[in-house]
């Protein structure tokens, strides 16, 4: 019993940092048509601003509000030096974030070295959770990860910026005659979907190794969890990461990692195969 | 008020505008004709910079506004009704109408009251989602939201196709009282002869991508035989 | 789309010539060749060995070109079919699957073992991702993902070497006779080359590649002519996967061991980096990619350390935006 | 006249919008049809159904007395049924030759891994097509760096070479200049004369269609509104009120 509850707790904590990842790129897809391959390295940015705060000496908290902005701050850069270049050729914007990401993924290793590195759990202490000892930290994950999934929902479905970027995606060219600077909102976006990754990353360096690989693991399942979801739709990447992060992790408790990744994965394709458009996605891909 | 020479646009690798020549005056309302496949939409889309124009000026009370992105010329005071009216269909209609205001600043974003004096449906049904409303009710909630940042020169592509007589006479009635009030300049691309001849000040004619021909509305009441030529089988 | 007429002169290239006739492609080839037979005159066993892999390489990418260049399947994961070829060849020439011994456990039967088997596979991958219309991006994570976890599967099965992989694989013998000089193994490794270029250029210059260039262009226009397209991207792949496989059998073959990073993603992205940069839409541009980004690779990895890759990236994001076709595929493509 | 084409009550819906209202059909062999209509009247809905990109609601198409309702594009393709596309579906990277080789290779007997023989018939065939359609001089170029116009000629080019007993053309001449518009009409009218085909055309261009057509379908909502020569159709009150939107 207590096995389990731990079990659909890790699994929950998995989910939900994965939908941060997730809705990040799904937002940067539907609203630019653009894959972003360094969302990962994002994730990766974020992390390890975590491990320099505590080379500096300044501690996890800083961190916090660091990682976002200064991932948000270079996803803009990101896409004012490259990307912008790319939007009439989508395809070759893969490559070229593709190329982005290999470039930061090695900034790092020069920059702290190939190595895992661990970073001191700031919450040591557990607390009791449905009778059961867990440890805070992880809670405070979870927690934070509801209050930015809700706040993006908030944002893109109550605010006035919500509504322009929901308009540009239904219909750029229309959204464009009625006076929205598209180009601003495409940068706007691609630094929000950035610092989304960003933030992801740094809340899970504490209970992660940081090393260089470690945007990968987060990446693909991201990008499983929107197609199973389906693109377009905010409430598909929750299905999907759902489903693709709480497989996989209820999974590896019982068999392998590897084999909750291979089972994960082919399910992932044989879905995609009989409902092209996703679970939750419209008639059109 | 608009002035374009020598337009050139080209859509999809076939040069589409051959050569537009056509000056609009100030609280004017004209009308664009001609069949399908002549280039009337282009001409929209490249004054609203929705596609470049490849050379040509266009000026807005003296100002060049060719080549701009849309969003400028949307700043500049062009409002724009596309063909299709392509109302965002997931939104309320209160968050269509909001749209429009989204480049000022926050506090200046208001939709002006008296747009529910012409549209008062807009009003009634200001929660409800866009895409349930009838063609001809979409067709003012598109007419409205090219209102709302009280533009110069209202642009409107076929506002009568897919809507019901009845409909086309209550818009037509509307643009011209907005246009007697606020001395709005409209361009309209239209086909439809009822509401051309209850709607115009003058008539453009589009034949193969040039003005072929322009003549005030009742000149054309008299005689509608460049209607026939113009236009019919 | 621009049209300019006025720079090409449409009287002085005759008739017959279609595009997929590319006489300067095939002189350099044979250049190319001349060179690569009389090299081993020259030079001393090391470089003979470092060109040996450097060819190895450029089979793997002619491979990713026809899938990606002329198919128009933007593969990530395509060292998966490398991988698995290496693995495959190396299993069955050291006798490790039960019931392959005798003639079965000979290198040729490994060579061609490897080949098939991966074409299969291939065939069944390609069933799910092309019937289920997947297509650009989605299609190249799909992939993407599945080099990872090929990768982590190598990595965690002992009976394959888990991490360390298989070493001392035994030499390529035919009837007898082993490849093992460094001289005998460059003149196998060349004359597979060659072969995979002609085979390739051969299927790209056919009514096949004609097709599957034109479902490239224009997928619904071809269907409408009553063309599968899925059924040809199918084939493209099972033939990519081949080759692919080919040259990691070869690599086995070179370089005596197999590892888990021959599978993974890195690899992947290695060649895709190999064909963008040298032009995906010529195979002999690929090749010579593979030749250039390797070669350089060997002499700025130890000059620039790990600023090398960092290089590599910015140099490709730049290459992405400013030559779209690739180095070598601007001037030897018309 | 043998019937070549037949559409039964044929049915389809979009949400609530009727494209296709209870359409039938019916052409003849060697038949040359325009269809005309205002815009969203369904024509180029009908096509798609015609060519199997869409399911019909309802109602059945008949094509050489073989049902062919809902059957994929290509089986369809294979049939007999070409089609030119609005916008010139073309193959951009493809010499010209080469886009009007692609459909030849169906009726290639050796495999398709095989170059076709030196001596085959089908380099005269392409030859002959490319003389039909004005683009001879132009065999080597690139697609991409043709003309608008010529693009259109080139798939027309392409659709004839599968040698389709019917041919549907979608919006001919859209884009083109005059000239080449008159070229256009003299194209299609000679290939109805000297290939004896069913060509089924729509068009906006009532010049156009004036030039070319036998005989001429009006399209209006979703449904057939009025069917005859171009003197009945064009003399005819209730046709040019939906054309003119007129009500009086």
């Amino acid at each position: 019993m207590t096995d389990l509850i731990i079990q659909l707790l890790s699994a929950m904590n998995f989910v939900l940092v994965l939908i941060m990842v997730a809705m990040g790129l799904m937002i940067i897809f539907g609203l630019m048509n653009v894959i972003n391959m360094a969302h990962g390295e994002f994730f990766l940015l974020g992390a390890y601003t975590v491990v320099m705060t505590n080379r500096l000496g300044i501690g996890f908290w800083p961190a916090l509000v660091l990682a976002p902005l200064t991932v948000g701050f270079i996803g803009m850069l990101i896409e004012y030096i490259c990307i912008r270049h790319l939007y009439h050729r989508p395809l070759d914007t893969i490559l070229a974030t593709w190329g982005v990401s290999l470039a930061i993924k090695q900034l790092i290793i020069i920059i702290f070295g190939p190595a895992g590195l661990t970073v001191a759990p700031p919450l040591p202490q557990m607390v009791t959770v449905a009778g059961i000892e867990y440890p805070a930290y992880r809670v405070f994950i979870m927690a934070i990860a509801l209050i930015i999934i809700a706040v993006t929902f908030y944002i893109f479905l109550k605010t006035d910026f919500g509504l322009g970027a929901r308009a540009v995606i239904a219909n750029r060219d229309m959204a464009a005659t009625l006076g929205i600077n598209t180009r601003r909102m495409y940068r706007t976006t691609f630094a929000f979907g950035s610092a989304l990754a960003g933030l992801a990353g740094a809340v899970m360096a504490p209970v992660m190794s940081c090393d260089p690989q470690m945007g990968l693991g987060f990446f693909i399942p991201a990008f499983l969890s929107i197609l199973v979801g389906g693109t377009g739709t905010l409430y598909g990447v929750l299905a999907g990461g759902a489903i693709v992060g709480g497989g996989d992790s209820l999974l590896s408790f019982h068999f392998s990692p590897v084999a909750a990744q291979v089972v994960i994965f082919s399910l992932a394709i044989f879905l995609i195969r009989i409902r092209p458009q996703g679970l939750l996605g419209s008639k059109k891909p | 008020m608009l002035k374009i020479s020598n337009l050139h646009t080209s859509y999809g690798g076939s040069l589409i505008l051959q050569g537009i020549d056509l000056k609009v005056k100030r609280a004017e309302i004209m009308v664009i004709m001609g069949r399908n496949g002549m280039g009337k939409t282009t001409l929209m889309k490249t004054i609203m910079g929705l596609l470049p124009p490849q050379s040509g000026k266009i000026e807005l009370e003296n100002e060049s506004i060719g080549g701009l992105k849309p969003h400028k010329i949307a700043a500049k005071g062009v409002g724009f009704v596309p063909q299709g009216r392509e109302i965002f269909s997931d939104f309320t209609v209160w968050d269509n109408l909001r749209l429009a205001t989204m480049r000022y600043p926050r506090k200046k974003r208001c939709v002006p009251e008296k747009l529910f004096e012409y549209f008062p449906i807009l009003k009634e049904r200001k929660n409800q989602r866009a895409g349930s409303f009838s063609g001809g009710e979409q067709q003012m909630l598109a007419i409205a939201r090219a209102l709302v940042a009280n533009p110069k020169l209202l642009l409107l592509d076929e506002p009568s196709e897919g809507i019901q007589p009845s409909i086309i006479q209550e818009i037509t009635r509307i643009l011209r009282a907005i246009n007697k009030e606020t001395g709005i300049t409209i361009v309209i691309v239209e086909q439809n002869v009822d509401m051309i001849l209850d709607l115009a000040d003058t008539c453009a004619f589009l034949e193969k991508g040039r003005i072929a021909d322009t003549c005030p509305k009742d000149a054309l009441q008299k005689d509608d035989s460049m209607i026939t030529r113009y236009m019919a089988l | 789309m621009k049209s300019d007429i006025s720079t090409i002169k449409s009287t002085d290239i005759s008739m017959q010539r279609s595009v997929f006739w590319q006489p300067r492609p095939a002189w350099i080839a044979m250049g190319l060749a001349a060179i690569l037979v009389l090299f081993p005159m020259t030079q001393n066993d090391y470089w003979i060995v470092q060109l040996t892999q450097l060819m190895v390489y450029g089979i793997f990418a002619m491979s990713l070109s026809l899938v990606w260049g002329y198919g128009g399947i933007l593969c990530f994961g395509h060292a998966v079919y490398f991988g698995m070829g290496a693995y495959i060849y190396t299993l069955i020439v050291k006798g490790m699957i039960p019931g392959f011994s005798g003639i079965l456990a000979t290198s040729i039967a490994g060579l061609l073992t490897a080949v098939l088997c991966v074409s299969l596979f291939a065939v069944v991958v390609g069933y799910f991702l092309f019937y289920g219309r997947l297509k650009g991006p989605y299609l190249g994570i799909v992939t993407l993902a599945i080099a990872v976890i090929a990768e982590r599967i190598a990595v965690d099965w002992y009976y394959i070497g888990g991490y360390n992989g298989l070493f001392s694989i035994p030499p390529f013998s035919v009837a007898g006779y082993e490849f093992i000089t460094p001289i005998a193994l460059f003149y196998f490794v060349l004359a597979s080359s060659a072969i995979a270029y002609l085979l390739l250029t051969h299927i790209v210059q056919s009514p096949f590649g004609a097709i599957l260039r034109a479902i490239r262009d224009n997928e619904a226009r071809a269907e409408s002519f009553g063309y599968n397209s899925a059924q040809h991207k199918i084939i493209t792949f099972a033939i990519g996967a081949a080759v692919a496989a080919l040259s990691g059998a070869l690599f086995a073959i070179v370089t005596e061991f197999v590892s888990p990073t021959l599978i993974g993603f890195g690899l992947s992205t290695e060649v895709l980096i190999w064909v963008a940069l040298g032009g995906k839409e010529v195979i002999l541009a690929s090749f010579l990619g593979a030749l250039l980004v390797r070669t350089l690779e060997t002499y700025l990895s130890e000059l620039m350390a790990y600023y090398w890759i960092l290089f590599l990236g910015v140099f490709f994001v730049a290459a992405v935006i400013l030559f779209p076709k690739g180095i070598f595929g601007r001037w030897l493509s018309d | 006249m043998t019937i070549i084409l037949k559409t039964e009550r044929l049915t389809k819906k979009f949400g609530g919008l009727t494209a296709v209202d209870h359409v039938n059909m019916t052409l003849s062999k060697g038949e040359l049809r325009c269809i005309i209509g205002p815009n969203g009247c369904g024509k180029s809905t009908l096509f798609n159904l015609i060519t199997g990109t869409y399911k019909p609601t309802s109602g059945r198409i008949a094509f050489k007395s073989k049902d062919i309702t809902g059957k994929p594009v290509h089986i369809i393709g294979r049939m007999g049924i070409g089609r030119k596309f609005q916008v010139p579906g073309i193959f951009n990277q493809l010499t010209v030759y080469d886009n009007i080789r692609v459909p030849f290779f169906r009726d290639q007997r050796r495999s398709l891994f095989l170059k076709p023989r030196k001596d085959s018939d089908i380099h005269q065939k392409i030859t002959a097509l490319l003389q039909k359609i004005n683009l001879d001089d132009k065999a080597c170029l690139p697609a991409i760096h043709l003309a608008h116009g010529e693009k259109q000629w080139l798939e027309i080019g392409m659709v004839l070479a599968r040698r389709p007993q019917l041919m549907l053309l979608d919006e001919p001449t859209a884009g083109m200049t005059a000239a080449e518009t008159r070229k256009t009409a003299q194209l299609i009218r000679n290939i109805s004369r000297e290939e004896k085909m069913t060509i089924l055309v729509i068009e906006h261009d009532i010049g156009f269609v004036r030039e070319i057509a036998s005989r001429i379908t009006v399209l209006y909502k979703g449904a057939v509104f009025k069917e005859g020569s171009y003197e009945t159709i064009q003399s005819d009150e209730a046709v040019r009120k939906i054309y003119l939107g007129k009500s009086r």
